[in-house]
């Protein structure tokens, strides 16, 4: 792609991403990922599944996200997923994978939709116990899910069992990022 | 004199010592000790003042149900009026208040209330104080006030922080006494996620309070083993100092955790409490059971307990309420407490039995089928007096009395969800009863098991059935050996003796007169009769009286309790601190904020932002030497007509809306019609609810055969979306439609004016000259040597303007970039009031106008409402009183006098008409000065309005008492051909 | 509350924007004769049982599905949840 | 028996024995003249004005449980007439100026406090929007006042004008708003029908109505048939279940509306705040308990109870307000059962039905209604036409399209 000359802001509105540990626990701000929304046209899913499969996009089920070598997805809706790839290579990841699904799917880019917050800690459901309803400690470490952390509209995506993701709205990245110190501070 | 009435033995640590103070007088405790029993120790009874009558009184109780030793705890920004004693875990350094007083405790101007208590019998107030009827607020009321209410709140905000948190287990124990805890032991060992919540500090409930042991170990020290077991069981939570305030749907419970309420400070970043919303698939009511006292003259006064309390005060606390000390009971409880006392060296001068016969206590004056009929003592008890089974009457000397009427099951949250609780005549008592939470039951002595060992069996059985409904397997509990003993009680609920008052209801005092009295004017039905009289309305909430009133208006109607009705409880269990309730959603961060992607570049030029719902836009971006926010808005607007301005629009709603039905789609959704739109062009679009009026507005455009993004209001950008998810999920599930919102993703700028487009086309990297890029022509290009973005060909100012879209990681880059290519053109950054300046100005209808009172005749676009096909609202804005001649319409309207100015919300009247509703026309929905034209400008809707361009009318304010004659105009005040548009 | 969504299992209500009377997925032809009428009591009569209620739920801060849930109104117990799209199919609307 | 200053101490002197029941418990008579189903504010207040305005006649009141035990038994006790639209404004006016006088009238102290209510503004389009409801009010005969951000914090020095999220900006208020002792006003009706004759039959559930010929004759009731000239039904929350004996259909949901009380505290707050920017509202009851609100929980319901996320949507509301309140504790909550109708405006008005009238869809304005719903259903009931101030009330207005929609959100009952 192109070079051009305009130097993007992070979410928290700084040059550089930013980290901050509290105690056990270690809040990274990830700016590296490109995302594109995935929705199957009305009756290709097997389409879909299939050009997927050929472009190692895995397609989790409800409530699940899925690791490939270069595509990650995690499941949105019915019918739906958000799929993740490196941002270096995949900058413009709708316009790479759009000929690919050509009218299979809707493709939507959703790169600067979202803040992803990526957190660390030996005891995550400690914290997440102060921040939303989801039952992070009796879930599967392949659990990628949509809820409610102050107010705020968020996608929670498990990576291991003591890494996980969240995405929320990238205009709200410093009151989602202000509730979650505020919340380790009182847990930690 | 420290600690005068501490006895041997107990649960508190002497071996630290901890001072505190009362009313500026300083004493010491223990640790383990409560406010009260501390104060008990220290030969204190006298802790507060009742309500009404501000009549002298110390504890009733050793537990949350306490209606009289309430406190203000802590002073300043932390002072916590109403705080009980009893439940309050006292710390170095404590600081405690009495209240409801003045000037004194001891000495209280308002207890002549007592001394009038004839004119204040219950609902006395329903029947005077009505005339003249001005005096109420101006005399009678304030006087009212002043007097009630109990503590007083500190004015400063409460400097504390609370938490929320969320919890899910199998089993939820609500409560860690005998039943609790083996209910706990059984689910534990089955490997159930279990948590176990105890109000108290220290878990084990009545068991740290009796002298009776199990598996012939010290109950209490079998209790603390036990805690012990449990918190080493991974998948069992102990919550002590939390109390389960509510059940709620589904199987939620709401706690409270008093994570530091305990400690002088609450540490730094710490929350001070926590509310703990807890999702249970089954629980177990284990909250045991709260003693009710006997109605008789005067006994209300300090050092009168109930008799549990009593005990508890001396096995649990080591305090010898008073000595000597006497029991009044209608129960074998009551002995129980005589024994204990007598056990541990405490004189018991009597114990007045109002059962006949049995056999009788060793060691004291059992005195049976007597009474006490009046107590003496002006602020604390001094002697009592008693009639016995040949009516004679004599007074016995007593620092202390304990009254048992028996002990109620602590229901309350079986019946928070309404279910109604069941009589039993051998526990003269009411239990859970049925329609209670679903997935709750109950066990130990809040069912009605009240001896030790039934508590015990009970938990572990109630623990077995509920994971049994969940399929988890358990063993079965061996039950340690306990104590059996059977419930023995004669209902007594008051001494009807005596013309004295016999209090019912402590706090509130309310007394048996009062009960009598409701009953005599018909507030029988148990809600006319705690309504009419407040019986249970105080912060106890009646877990001490409501009972006996019941029972006391049973007796009056001839009617059994239950026939006479039941005590249903509702939400919290106890009182419950607001903060907690409202977490960390508070002040700043009540709720969050949403930022512009150009936040940091505006916020760099000292940019006046206003909230437009969650996002926070610049408002107007003064220059140096402006004082006034007219100069920079006049200023902004000027410049953007007359050159080129700036103005970031991202929070516009976005959505991008694909599938091979798309434009059928929005043909359905939009009154207008998008099928027909051309790939790379743009459309206006009115959305309308099924009622006919306007939903929203904004434009479509179609970036390809069956790709569109829509915009819509900043405002209405998620019910928008709901909406559209409604149409495809709901009405049509069969069109090919995928729908994803992309508000956020693109940072949106429009860029407005004359120079417009010279200006863009010194970063755009295509052709977008008039031919190649016509008005509303949109297309994905990219800008500033190969960045990606979408330009729109669209204006909302009436001038040649463009909205430019980049990823928003770019936005702060490119509102540099625009406002750096500006430069040349002196091109402006503009805000929202410049916005609304130049949208008013050509007469585009806003939220102002957007008030969902309107339709698209309102607005002058009825002509956009297509009939030849069924959208969304169409059908239903065609009947008559939307379409009706002579209704509202969008009109222009501009001062006679253009040093005039405008105010939005006025309303039009006819010259010379009264300013009466008759003659209202219409009103101003939104006003700005139009720096072009050099006056106040504004839309309105008018009566009958596009009839009536040129009228002469007056717009008045009448809150402001101004008046302003106007001429009603065309809403499009400049370039109503929209020649710059396409320019 | 809790709704047990069909395909994400339990969730808190929380989550979820309520919408109304189920019987609002019957949106009649806008086209046919006496739309008005129909129209009418379509948009503004409700049961309004007190009892079982088929209802519209909308997951917002989900995966964004429209349910069906099936609710008694005097206690609030849940026996049904289905996905609105099939409800909508079984009731006849496609496209 | 009349109730006085004087009469409380002379009882007070000899006993309180001289008291008399507040109101009888008569059996049902085979038939009425009239009968008003439902023995709310509503219900009571139309019996008491028919009998004492309209006609002597034979009235009853059929109550299902207890009277007064509906939402006059279960809200927030807030009196105020600050509508925007000509079909609300004059009525709640008229309602106004009845409570004005409503003690004295009916012989019965209600507490009717009028010490202001305030409805605070954060932003410039509201102020807009208040300005026009505030004119709308004038215009209508009624009283309202434009305060700024400077007057509201002389008012009320402790609300959050330093650190809020929503700033506040102003306030529209009205002075002779307030708050009224609100069991009270059920008694004092009550107390007022029954002492002109009319049979307040407690403990008498309507099981359905008894129909020929597309005229009502009567009703079938748990305490047996009762016939009757004209009925009319004002049981606000079970309006469609009593309405669907009659085979009707209404425009409105049962929705359930949620109200707290604080423990008792010394004065705070003098009148009524309501802030709109987060969905509180609050009053200092005489008894010093802080009397407070917010939204319905939304969803359709029967269950006189809600549920958690709207307790601390509203605690949330009330601290973002009033940070000084952290340490209060909220004493009690408990839900009422509203009509919600679908443009948030009440029914006044007949059926198709002869000889059978309607009252409700008070949604949760029905409280401050109450003496202006009962005239003006009396007066429809004696005299077959609307009232004056309620002509806008019909149900045909969702036909022709004349919605009475105070906050313009359409037909969506859990909006209003």
């Amino acid at each position: 792609m192109p070079e051009h000359r305009l130097k993007p802001l992070t979410p928290l509105g700084h040059a550089a991403p930013e980290t901050v540990t509290i105690g056990p626990l270690t809040i990274t701000e990830v700016v590296t990922t490109a995302l594109a929304s995935l929705a199957s046209r009305r009756g290709r899913a097997a389409d879909v599944a299939a050009v997927a499969a050929a472009q190692g996009i895995p397609l989790p089920g409800p409530g699940r996200v899925a690791a490939g070598p270069t595509y990650t997805a995690f499941w949105l809706g019915p019918d739906q997923w958000m799929v993740e790839a490196p941002f270096a290579s995949h900058e413009d990841i709708a316009a790479i994978l759009r000929p690919a699904f050509a009218d299979a799917a809707s493709i939507t880019e959703q790169t600067d939709a979202w803040a992803r917050f990526d957190l660390a800690a030996a005891d995550l459901p400690a914290l997440f116990e102060r921040l939303c309803g989801f039952d992070l400690r009796a879930s599967p470490t392949d659990a990628a899910t949509r809820t409610v952390i102050e107010h705020l509209g968020c996608y929670l995506v498990r990576r291991t069992d003591t890494a996980l993701t969240i995405y929320g709205p990238r205009s709200s990245a410093q009151s989602l990022h202000h509730t979650l110190t505020t919340a380790a501070r009182s847990v930690y | 004199m420290s600690q005068m009435n501490r006895i041997a033995g107990g649960q508190i640590d002497r071996g630290q010592t901890l001072r505190f103070s009362f009313d500026g007088q300083a004493f010491t405790g223990h640790a383990g000790d409560t406010l009260a029993s501390a104060l008990l120790a220290n030969g204190v009874r006298l802790m507060g003042r009742s309500f009404k009558y501000h009549r002298p009184r110390g504890p009733l109780s050793a537990g949350s149900e306490e209606p009289n030793a309430l406190v203000e705890l802590r002073s300043g920004a932390r002072r916590e009026p109403n705080t009980r004693a009893t439940v309050t875990e006292l710390f170095a350094g404590l600081e405690a208040t009495s209240q409801n007083r003045w000037p004194s405790l001891k000495f209280d101007a308002l207890a002549i209330n007592d001394r009038l208590s004839p004119f204040f019998a219950a609902g006395f107030y329903y029947k005077t104080f009505m005339w003249p009827a001005a005096f109420w607020e101006k005399l009678y009321e304030p006087l009212i006030r002043r007097a009630a209410g109990l503590g007083t709140l500190s004015r400063e905000p409460d400097p504390d922080a609370y938490d929320k948190g969320f919890l899910h287990c199998d089993l939820l124990i609500i409560g860690a006494g005998p039943a609790g805890l083996a209910a706990a032991l059984t689910a534990g060992r089955a490997g159930a996620r279990v948590i176990i919540a105890d109000e108290d500090f220290r878990m084990g409930g009545r068991l740290n309070a009796e002298t009776f042991g199990i598996n012939d170990a010290p109950a209490a020290d079998w209790a603390a083993q036990t805690v012990a077991d449990l918190a080493q069981m991974p998948n069992v939570r102990l919550l002590p100092r939390t109390t389960i305030i509510g059940a709620f749907d589904h199987g939620i419970y709401a706690a409270v955790e008093r994570v530091s309420d305990h400690l002088a400070i609450t540490p730094a970043g710490k929350p001070r409490q926590i509310l703990w919303r807890l999702y249970a698939r089954r629980a177990i009511l284990c909250a045991g059971a709260t003693e009710r006292p006997i109605a008789f003259e005067n006994n209300d006064r300090p050092g009168i307990l109930l008799a549990g309390s009593l005990r508890a005060y001396a096995n649990r606390w080591a305090v010898a309420v008073g000595t000597p000390t006497a029991i009044f009971t209608n129960n074998d409880d009551g002995l129980r407490t005589a024994r204990d006392l007598i056990a541990k060296g405490v004189a018991v001068s009597a114990v007045i039995d109002t059962r006949a016969g049995g056999p009788k206590l060793p060691g004291t004056d059992h005195i049976q089928g007597a009474e006490v009929i009046d107590t003496a003592g002006r602020l604390g008890l001094t002697q009592i007096t008693i009639r016995d089974a040949q009516g004679r009457t004599r007074t016995i000397p007593a620092q202390a009395l304990g009254v048992s009427g028996g002990w109620n099951p602590n229901l309350n949250i079986s019946s928070h969800h309404r279910g109604r609780p069941v009589w039993n005549d051998a526990l003269a008592a009411f239990t859970p009863g049925p329609g209670g939470p679903q997935g709750l039951t109950a066990a130990g002595a809040a069912a009605g098991a009240f001896s030790t060992h039934a508590a015990l069996a009970t938990g572990a059985a109630e623990a077995l059935a509920a994971l049994a409904d969940l399929g988890i397997s358990a063993a079965q509990l061996d039950l340690p050996k306990a104590e059996d003993t059977p419930t023995a009680i004669t209902p007594h609920w008051y001494v009807a003796a005596g013309k004295g008052r016999a209090w019912i209801d402590q706090q509130n005092d309310v007394t048996v007169k009062d009960v009598k009295l409701a009953h005599q004017e018909n507030f029988r039905s148990v809600e006319h009769l705690k309504r009419y009289t407040t019986l249970g309305m105080a912060t106890d909430q009646g877990k001490t009286g409501n009972m006996l009133g019941l029972a006391v208006m049973a007796e009056l109607t001839g009617k059994t309790i239950p026939e006479t009705g039941t005590t249903i409880y509702r939400p919290p269990y106890t009182p419950v601190a607001m903060g907690v309730l409202a977490g960390r959603s508070q002040g700043a961060d009540f709720r969050p904020r949403r930022l512009t992607p150009s936040h940091r570049w505006a916020a760099e030029q000292g940019a006046v932002f206003v909230e437009v719902g969650m996002w926070l836009r610049a408002q107007w971006l003064p220059r140096a030497g402006e004082t006034h926010w007219r100069q920079s808005v006049d200023r902004e607007v000027l410049v953007t007509r007359n050159s080129a301005g700036i103005c970031d629009v991202t929070t516009l709603g976005k959505i991008d809306i694909q599938g091979t039905d798309a434009g059928l789609f929005l043909d359905r959704v939009y009154a207008n019609t998008f099928s027909t739109l051309a790939v790379g062009k743009v459309r206006y679009g009115l959305m309308l609810r099924e009622d006919g009026m306007v939903m929203d507005d904004g434009t479509t455009a179609r970036l390809g055969p069956n790709e569109y993004v829509m915009t819509t209001t900043t405002a209405n950008a998620v019910p928008v979306f709901r909406h559209l998810e409604y149409c495809r999920q709901c009405l049509w599930p069969d069109l090919d439609v995928q729908l994803i919102s992309t508000t956020e993703a693109w940072a949106q700028f429009s860029v407005a004016g004359p120079n417009a487009r010279k200006l863009l086309e010194k970063l755009v990297d295509q052709d977008i000259s008039d031919a190649a890029f016509p008005y509303m022509a949109c297309a994905e290009i990219t800008v500033c040597g190969g960045l990606r973005a979408r330009l729109f060909r669209i204006s909302f100012s009436g001038e040649l303007a463009y909205e430019i879209a980049v990823p928003t990681r770019y936005g702060d880059a490119m509102i540099r970039e625009l406002v750096a290519a500006g430069q040349e053109f002196d091109a402006v950054v503009y805000g929202t009031e410049a916005l609304g300046v130049m949208r008013v100005e050509k007469g585009h209808v806003a939220g102002n106008e957007l008030n969902g009172q309107s339709a698209a005749l309102n607005m002058g676009l009825g002509k956009m409402v297509s009939r030849k096909k069924d959208a969304i609202g169409m059908v239903l804005s065609q009947r008559e009183g939307m379409t009706r001649d002579g209704g509202l319409r969008l009109v222009g309207v501009k001062p006679v006098d253009p040093a005039k100015s405008l105010t939005a919300g006025s309303h039009f009247l006819a010259l010379g008409a009264p300013s009466t509703a008759a003659h209202d026309d219409g009103w101003l929905t939104s006003v700005v000065f139009s720096p072009n034209l050099g006056h106040s400008i504004a839309l309105g809707y008018l009566k009958n309005g596009t009839a009536r361009l040129g009228e002469r009318l007056r717009t008045v304010n009448l809150l402001a008492g101004t008046e302003v004659e106007v001429e009603i105009t065309s809403p499009h005040f400049i370039d109503p051909e929209g020649a710059r548009l396409r320019a | 509350m809790i709704i047990n969504h069909p395909l994400l299992g339990p969730r808190d209500a929380q989550e979820f924007v309520y919408f109304g009377d189920a019987a609002l997925i019957a949106r009649p032809d806008g086209l046919s004769e006496g739309a008005e009428a129909t129209f009418h009591d379509y948009l503004y009569l409700r049961d309004n049982p007190a009892g079982d209620h088929r209802e519209l739920w909308y997951h917002e801060q989900g995966d964004r599905s429209w349910l069906v849930v099936t609710r008694n109104t005097l206690t609030h117990d849940i026996t049904a949840v289905e996905l609105a799209r099939d409800v909508a199919r079984h009731m006849g609307r496609g496209r | 028996m009349r109730y006085s200053g004087f009469r409380v101490i002379a009882e007070a002197l000899t006993g309180h024995k001289g008291w008399t029941p507040a109101w009888r418990d008569p059996a049902p008579q085979p038939a009425y003249d009239y009968i008003i189903v439902g023995g709310g504010g509503h219900g009571l207040a139309t019996a008491y004005y028919l009998a004492k305005e309209f006609r002597q006649a034979r009235i009853a009141v059929l109550e299902r449980g207890w009277i007064g035990g509906g939402n006059v038994g279960r809200n927030t006790t807030i009196i105020r007439s600050n509508y925007l639209l000509d079909g609300n404004e004059p009525f709640y006016e008229f309602s106004l100026k009845l409570w004005e006088g409503l003690e004295q009238d009916f012989n019965y102290n209600a507490m009717v406090s009028q010490r202001g209510i305030l409805n605070l503004i954060h932003t410039d389009a509201q102020r807009d929007a208040f300005t026009r409801r505030g004119n709308a009010m004038i215009l209508h005969g009624a009283d309202a006042q434009m305060y700024t951000r400077d007057q509201v914090r002389e008012m009320y020095p402790f609300l959050n004008f330093d650190n809020a999220r929503f700033p506040i900006k102003g306030g529209l208020g009205q002075k002779r708003g307030g708050t009224v002792r609100h069991d009270a006003v059920a008694w004092g009706y009550a107390r007022g029908a029954d002492g002109r004759g009319v049979d307040i039959i407690q403990n008498c559930e309507v099981t359905g109505f008894r129909i020929e010929g597309g005229r009502v004759l009567g009703v079938e009731t748990s305490r047996g048939y009762i016939g009757a000239e004209k009925i009319g039904v004002a049981v606000a929350g079970s309006s469609s279940r009593v309405m669907s004996h009659a085979g009707m259909r209404l425009p409105m949901e049962s929705h359930v509306l949620q109200a707290f009380v604080s423990e008792g505290l010394k004065p705070l707050l003098d009148g009524v705040i309501t802030f709109g920017a987060g969905h509180f509202y609050v009053s200092q009851s005489d008894k010093g308990g802080l009397v407070f609100g917010g939204d319905i929980d939304g969803y359709n319901s029967y269950a006189q109870r809600g549920n958690l996320p709207v307790v601390e949507d509203v605690c949330e509301g009330g601290m973002a307000l009033m940070p000084m309140i952290g340490r209060a504790r909220l004493l009690r909550m408990w839900g009422g059962v509203m009509d919600m109708s679908m443009d948030g405006s009440p029914i006044i008005d007949r059926t198709e039905i002869d000889g059978l009238y309607f009252n409700g869809g008070w949604c949760y304005g029905g409280f401050k209604a109450t003496p202006a719903s009962g005239w003006c259903f009396a007066h429809l009931l004696a005299t077959d036409t609307p009232h004056p101030t309620a002509t806008a009330y019909r149900f045909d207005r969702f036909r022709k399209g004349l919605m009475i929609d105070e906050k313009g959100v359409g037909a969506q009952p859990n909006l209003h």
